[in-house]
C-alpha cells in the first residue's frame, strides 16, 4: 500500500501526557476539613453530599422497590471522568467493596423481595474516596429511611515513605504503596470492610487499624449531627402528646 | 468481653439471617445448602475446637502439591486440599515493559473457574468470581518484595518476560484463595524462564538468543511470594482452611497473605457479616502459627535453592511422599501431626 | 412539652428494662438502638412497660407482608392467573408498584374448580386481596380473594362505564345494562363513601 | 511442508511411532468427588479431563425441556495455558463452540437418553495440555466419565483421528502431524455395533482413499476401546475390592 502522504501518521503507540507530568507534593493537613449534608436530593429516597479536604462524593438511594428473590444492595460506585488525573481504579471491584462494607449496617431482613439501589459518585478525588463513599452511603441509606443498625463509618490511612502513618491520605501519598482502608460501626465497634494493601511487617498493621478505627470514631458525631439536621429538616415532628 | 458473633444476631445460634443478599460469602459461588440443625452441629463443634472432620480451629487438610504437570508452560503445578482442586499454569512470554516501569516484567493473573468445578460456571458463569480471585491475586502481589520484577526484564523499556499466571479451578471443596495461593507459588517455583542473549550488531539492530538448553534457565526466586491464609470466623472463633460447609456456617472471613517471614501483604475482609476489632487483631495475630504449618509443609517452596533441577523436588524434600491418585509421579503431602511438624520446623524457620 | 429528640440509626436508647422496643428499634447486650433516623416517641400503655419507636411521618417503606389486605389493578388474565399491580397496601399508597399475583385456585374459597378467571376478573379492575405467600425467587407475590370482603370493588363495563355490583359474582353497567361476571368484593361498610 | 520429515523411509513417525499406531494412552477414573462422574486421560502429550453431572433438573430456562429424552448439555474448553502460545480465553471462541456441537451430538447418538426424560445430562470437558487429537481425547474421556457416573450408554464412544501422508494412512495423530496440513479426519465410532456417531474430515482427500483412511480410524478406534474397556474393568475392580472391603467388616 502506498504511504499516505497527505496526513501526518502518529507513532503507532502512545501514551498519555499525565504520565509524565510530576505529582506536586502536597502533604495533607491533618485533620481534613470535612463537610457533609444529608437530603440534598429531592428524586432520590435518599441522598447525602460528603466532602473532606479535595475528595467530593455526592450518594443517592432508590429503593425499597420489589425485585425477585432476597433482599439485595445493589451498589454501584463510579469516580466521574474530570475526578482525578491518570488512570481510574475499577468501577466493579470497588462497587463490591460498598456492598460489602455496607450490608453488615442494613437491616436487610427487613426488606424481604426487595432491592435497595445505592448510587455512588466521586466527584473529585484527592485521596480517601472508597472510604468517604461507603460513609455518604450510609448516611443516604439512614436519610431514606432505611433500617440500619448503625451508620458504616469509613476511614482510610496510608504508611508514607518514612514509615509514618498518615490517616486520611491525598491520593499522593495513597500511591506510595502501603494502604489501610477501613469500614466501621462505630456504635456496636464492629468492623464491617477491610482492605489493607502494601506490606506490613510485624505488628505494625494492628497499629494501622486501630490508627484508622480512631479515624472513624472522630468521623462518627459529624455525619450523625448532618443526619440529625437532615431528618429535622425532612421529617415534621410528631404532634403527638 | 467475648468478641460478638459476626453479622449482629440477637439470637444466640441463629447463624444465618433469614433474608440477606444474595451473594453468599465470596469464595462460596460453589455453596451448599445446609439446614439450621447442620450450622448448629457445626457452630458447636467448633466452639469445643473440634471441626465435623475432625481437625482442630487452626489446623489445615492434607495439602497435595504436584509440580511439573502440564508440559507446554514455563512452570505449573497442581494443588489438591480436601476437595479443593486447583491447576496453575505460568507461561513467560516476551512483550514491552510498562511505561511506569521500564527496568520491570510484569505479571499478568487470569483465573478460569471452570464448568469442571460446578456446573454453575457453565458459560460465563464463573467470570465474576473468577475476576474476583484475580483482583485479590493482583493485591496481593502489589508489591515490591514479593517477586523480583526487575529479574525479569531483558532490555529496559523495549523487553520484558510477562508472566501470564492462569488459574484453572477443577473442583471446589470450600478454601478456594489458599490453595490457590499456594499453587500459585508453587508454579512459580517450578517456573523455568529461558535465559535470552541479546545479540546487537553494527546497525544497532538486535536480536535474542533463546537458550535450548533445558537447564540454562532461570529460576525464580520465590521466597518472598506470599500465600493467603482465610480465617473464617465461626461463632465465637475462627478456623483456617473451611471446607464449603463450614463458609456456608461464617457469615465474614478475613483473607490475610502473608510472606515467609511474616510480613502482611495484602489484608481483606470478605462476606456480608461484620467482625470485632479484636478478633480482628487475633486473627493477624494467628498468621504466625499457621505459617509454621506452611514451613513444615512445604519448605522447598519457601527456602530458594533446594531441588533446583528438574526432578529433584521430590527426593530432596522429605515431607513429600508419593501417592498415586493422578499420576504416578505425585507427590503428596501430609501436614499432621502438626504439632510434631511445629517442632521441627521452628529450628528451619529460625535459620531463615 | 419539651421537643421530641431526633436520632440517628446506631444510637442507644435507653436499657431494655425501661422500655419495650417498638417500630424503628433493635436490641442488643440489653439495650435498645435506634434503626432508623426519626423522632423518639414514647408510648404510655396503662401501667404495661412504655413502647419506645421511632417515628418518621413520610415513611413509606412499606412492603407487602404476608397476611396484609392490598389494593390492586389486574394488568392481564390467563386461563391460569391473573398478574396484577399492587398499588395500595391497607390505606397507604405506594410510590413504587410491586406485582402480583392470583391463581386461579385462590380467587374464591369454595368450588375451587369450577372458578375461571375471565369470569372473575377482568384488565383494569381495582382489586382488593390478600398476600398470602411472598413467592420465591422465579414468582411475584402470591395473593387471594377467597373472603367474601375481597375481590373486584371497581369495575368498567365494555361502555366504559363504572360498574354496579348486583351480586356476589355479577356487575352490571348502568348504561347499557349488561351484566358481566366478576368475583365482587363486599365491601365493609366503613370504607364506603356514602 | 519441507524439512519435517513426517513419515520416514523405514516407515517410522517422527515420535517413531509406526503408521498404524497409537500414542500411550492412560486413563483414570473417578477422579474428583463432588462430580457424578470424572475421568482424566492421557493420550501421548495430550491431557484432558471430563466431568458429567446428572442427570438431573433442567438448569435455567425450562424451555429446554425434552420431553421425551434428557437433554445433553456440553461444554468443551481448553485451558489457557494448554496450547504452545497463550490462549486468550478458555472457552467461548468460535472453534470451543464448534467442539462443544461436535460433542454434544456424538453423545446424543451414544446416551440413552429416552431413559430420562425431561431432565439434563452435563458433560464438561477441559483440555488441560494440547497436542493434537483433542476432539478425540475429550470424547474418550467423557466416555469414561458418563460410565463413572453410570449413565446408561449404547455402547462406548471411541475416538481417534486419521490422516493421509505420503499415501499411507496414519492414526492418531500428534500436533505435529496436524498442523502439517495434510487431510484429517476425526471419528467417533461405537465399537461393538460399527456405528458411527460422528465424522468430520478437513481438507482434501482422494475418494479412492477415503476408505482406507476411515479404515485406519476404524482400526484405531477399536484399539482405543480396548484401552478404554481395560481401564474401565480395573477401576470396577477396584472399587468392588474397597466396596467388599466394607462388607467383611
Amino acid at each position: 500500500m502506498a504511504p499516505d502522504s497527505r496526513r501526518v501518521r502518529g507513532p503507532e503507540e502512545s501514551q498519555s501526557p499525565l504520565l509524565y507530568v510530576p505529582c506536586s507534593e502536597a502533604v495533607a493537613e491533618v485533620p481534613r476539613a470535612v463537610f457533609a449534608r444529608a437530603g440534598l436530593l429531592s428524586q432520590a429516597s435518599g441522598s447525602a453530599y460528603l466532602e473532606m479536604g479535595g475528595t467530593k462524593v455526592l450518594c443517592a438511594v432508590w429503593g425499597p422497590r420489589g425485585a425477585p428473590g432476597r433482599c439485595r444492595l445493589q451498589c454501584e460506585l463510579r469516580w466521574a471522568p474530570f475526578s482525578r488525573r491518570g488512570p481510574r481504579s475499577s468501577p466493579r471491584q470497588a462497587g463490591l467493596l460498598l456492598q460489602e462494607s455496607l450490608e453488615a449496617a442494613v437491616r436487610l431482613e427487613r426488606y424481604p423481595r426487595a432491592e435497595l439501589a445505592v448510587w455512588a459518585l466521586v466527584l473529585e478525588e484527592r485521596g480517601c474516596g472508597l472510604p468517604l463513599a461507603v460513609s455518604a452511603a450510609s448516611l443516604a441509606l439512614a436519610d431514606a429511611g432505611i433500617e440500619m443498625y448503625d451508620l458504616a463509618v469509613g476511614g482510610g490511612l496510608s504508611r508514607g515513605p518514612g514509615g509514618q502513618l498518615q490517616p486520611d491520605p491525598l491520593d499522593t501519598e495513597e500511591e506510595s504503596g502501603a494502604t489501610v482502608y477501613l469500614s466501621l460501626l462505630p456504635a456496636l465497634n464492629q468492623v464491617s470492610g477491610l482492605v489493607c494493601s502494601g506490606e506490613w511487617e510485624g505488628d505494625s498493621a494492628v497499629e494501622a487499624i486501630k490508627l484508622c478505627m480512631e479515624g472513624c470514631q472522630r468521623l462518627y458525631p459529624v455525619l450523625q449531627q448532618s443526619l440529625v439536621k437532615a431528618t429535622k429538616r425532612k421529617i415534621p415532628e410528631p404532634q403527638s402528646g | 468481653m467475648t468478641a460478638m458473633e459476626t453479622g449482629m444476631v440477637s439470637n444466640r445460634y441463629s447463624v444465618s439471617r433469614p433474608f440477606t443478599s444474595g451473594r453468599e460469602s465470596c469464595s462460596g459461588m460453589a455453596s451448599v445448602q445446609l439446614s439450621e440443625a447442620e450450622k448448629v452441629y457445626i457452630l458447636h463443634g467448633i466452639q469445643d475446637d473440634l471441626r465435623v472432620d475432625g481437625r482442630g480451629c487452626e489446623d489445615y487438610r492434607c495439602i497435595e502439591v504436584e509440580t511439573d504437570v502440564v508440559s507446554n508452560t514455563t512452570g505449573s503445578a497442581r494443588v489438591k486440599i480436601g476437595h479443593t482442586d486447583v491447576l496453575v499454569g505460568v507461561k513467560a512470554e516476551m512483550g514491552i515493559p510498562k511505561l511506569g516501569s521500564p527496568g520491570e516484567g510484569y505479571v499478568e493473573f487470569f483465573v478460569d473457574c471452570s464448568a469442571n468445578a460446578t456446573p454453575e460456571f457453565e458459560g460465563r458463569g464463573g467470570e465474576e468470581l473468577g475476576t474476583e480471585i484475580a483482583n485479590v491475586l493482583y493485591k496481593i502481589f502489589d508489591n515490591k518484595s514479593s517477586l523480583n520484577l526487575k529479574s525479569l526484564c531483558i532490555q529496559p523499556r523495549e523487553h520484558c518476560w510477562v508472566l501470564y499466571i492462569d488459574v484453572l479451578l477443577l473442583e471446589c471443596g470450600g478454601n478456594l484463595f489458599d490453595t490457590i495461593s499456594i499453587a500459585v507459588k508453587a508454579a512459580l517455583f517450578n517456573a523455568r524462564i529461558p535465559k535470552v542473549r541479546v545479540l546487537e550488531d553494527e546497525e544497532g539492530a538486535k536480536d535474542f538468543e533463546l537458550s535450548d538448553d533445558p537447564y540454562d534457565c532461570m529460576r525464580l526466586n520465590v521466597t518472598n511470594v506470599p500465600c493467603i491464609v482465610t480465617l473464617s470466623r465461626i461463632g465465637h472463633r475462627h478456623v483456617v482452611d473451611a471446607t464449603l460447609q463450614e463458609e456456608a456456617c461464617s457469615l465474614a472471613s478475613v483473607l490475610v497473605s502473608v510472606t515467609s517471614k511474616g510480613v502482611l501483604t495484602c489484608m481483606r475482609k470478605l462476606g456480608r457479616g461484620s467482625l470485632d476489632p479484636e478478633s480482628i487483631f487475633e486473627m493477624i495475630e494467628c498468621r504466625h502459627k499457621i505459617l509454621r504449618q506452611f514451613l513444615g509443609a512445604i519448605p522447598a517452596f519457601w527456602v530458594q535453592g533446594k531441588g533446583a533441577t528438574r526432578g529433584e523436588t521430590s527426593t530432596q524434600v522429605p515431607n513429600f511422599t508419593h501417592s498415586s491418585l493422578f499420576k504416578d509421579k505425585y507427590m503428596h503431602l501430609h501436614t499432621q501431626p502438626y504439632s510434631a511438624v511445629c517442632m521441627s520446623l521452628s529450628r528451619e524457620s529460625t535459620a531463615i | 412539652m419539651a421537643p421530641a429528640k431526633c436520632c440517628v440509626p446506631g444510637e442507644r436508647l435507653c436499657s431494655l428494662e425501661d422500655c419495650a422496643p417498638g417500630h424503628g428499634t433493635y436490641c442488643k447486650h440489653g439495650y435498645i438502638f435506634a434503626s432508623l433516623s426519626g423522632y423518639v416517641v414514647k408510648k404510655n400503655d396503662n401501667g404495661m412497660m412504655p413502647v419506645l419507636s421511632i417515628v418518621r411521618d413520610t415513611d413509606s417503606h412499606l412492603l407487602p407482608v404476608i397476611g396484609v389486605t392490598v389494593t390492586c389493578k389486574v394488568m392481564s388474565i390467563n386461563a391460569r392467573f391473573a398478574k396484577v399491580q399492587i398499588m395500595y397496601i391497607g390505606s397507604t399508597a405506594l410510590k413504587t408498584t410491586f406485582r402480583g399475583t392470583i391463581r386461579k385456585e385462590d380467587i374464591r374459597a369454595t368450588e375451587k374448580d369450577k372458578v375461571e378467571v375471565y369470569k372473575s376478573f377482568r384488565p383494569g379492575d381495582i382489586v382488593v386481596a390478600k398476600v398470602i405467600s411472598l413467592g420465591d425467587a422465579q414468582s411475584n407475590y402470591l395473593l387471594t380473594t377467597a373472603e367474601n370482603e375481597l375481590g373486584v370493588v371497581v369495575a368498567h363495563s365494555e361502555a366504559g362505564a363504572s360498574m354496579v355490583p348486583i351480586s356476589w359474582c355479577e356487575m352490571q353497567c348502568p348504561k347499557t345494562h349488561i351484566k358481566e361476571q366478576r368475583k365482587v368484593a363486599r365491601v365493609r361498610a366503613e370504607y364506603l363513601q356514602t | 511442508m519441507a524439512g519435517l520429515e513426517l513419515l520416514s523411509d523405514q516407515g517410522y513417525r517422527v515420535d517413531g511411532r509406526k503408521a498404524g499406531e497409537l500414542r500411550k494412552i492412560q486413563a483414570r477414573m473417578g477422579v474428583f468427588a463432588q462430580a457424578d462422574g470424572s475421568a482424566y486421560i492421557e493420550q501421548g502429550n495430550t491431557k484432558a479431563l471430563a466431568v458429567v453431572y446428572g442427570p438431573h433438573e433442567i438448569r435455567g430456562s425450562r424451555s429446554k425441556t425434552l420431553h421425551d429424552r434428557a437433554v445433553v448439555n456440553c461444554q468443551y474448553s481448553m485451558a489457557t495455558f494448554s496450547t504452545g502460545e497463550r490462549k486468550r480465553r478458555p472457552h467461548g471462541d468460535r472453534k470451543s463452540t464448534e467442539m462443544t456441537l461436535h460433542l454434544k451430538q456424538t453423545f446424543e447418538a451414544a446416551i440413552l437418553t429416552q431413559l430420562y426424560p425431561r431432565s439434563q445430562i452435563d458433560i464438561y470437558v477441559q483440555i488441560l495440555q494440547a497436542d493434537g487429537g483433542n476432539y478425540c481425547t475429550c470424547v474418550n474421556a467423557a466416555t469414561l466419565a458418563i460410565i463413572d457416573a453410570g449413565i446408561p450408554m449404547r455402547d462406548y464412544v471411541c475416538a481417534c483421528s486419521a490422516g493421509f501422508i505420503e499415501d499411507t494412512p496414519l492414526a492418531d495423530l500428534s500436533y505435529v502431524e496436524e498442523a502439517a496440513g495434510g487431510p484429517q479426519l476425526a471419528l467417533a465410532l461405537l465399537p461393538k455395533s460399527d456405528q458411527i456417531a460422528l465424522l468430520e474430515m478437513n481438507s482434501r482427500l482422494h475418494e479412492d482413499h477415503l476408505e482406507r483412511v476411515m479404515d485406519a480410524a476404524t482400526k484405531a478406534c477399536k484399539d482405543v476401546y480396548a484401552v478404554l474397556d481395560q481401564a474401565v474393568k480395573e477401576h470396577l475392580q477396584e472399587v468392588s475390592a474397597m466396596l467388599g472391603d466394607r462388607g467383611m467388616a
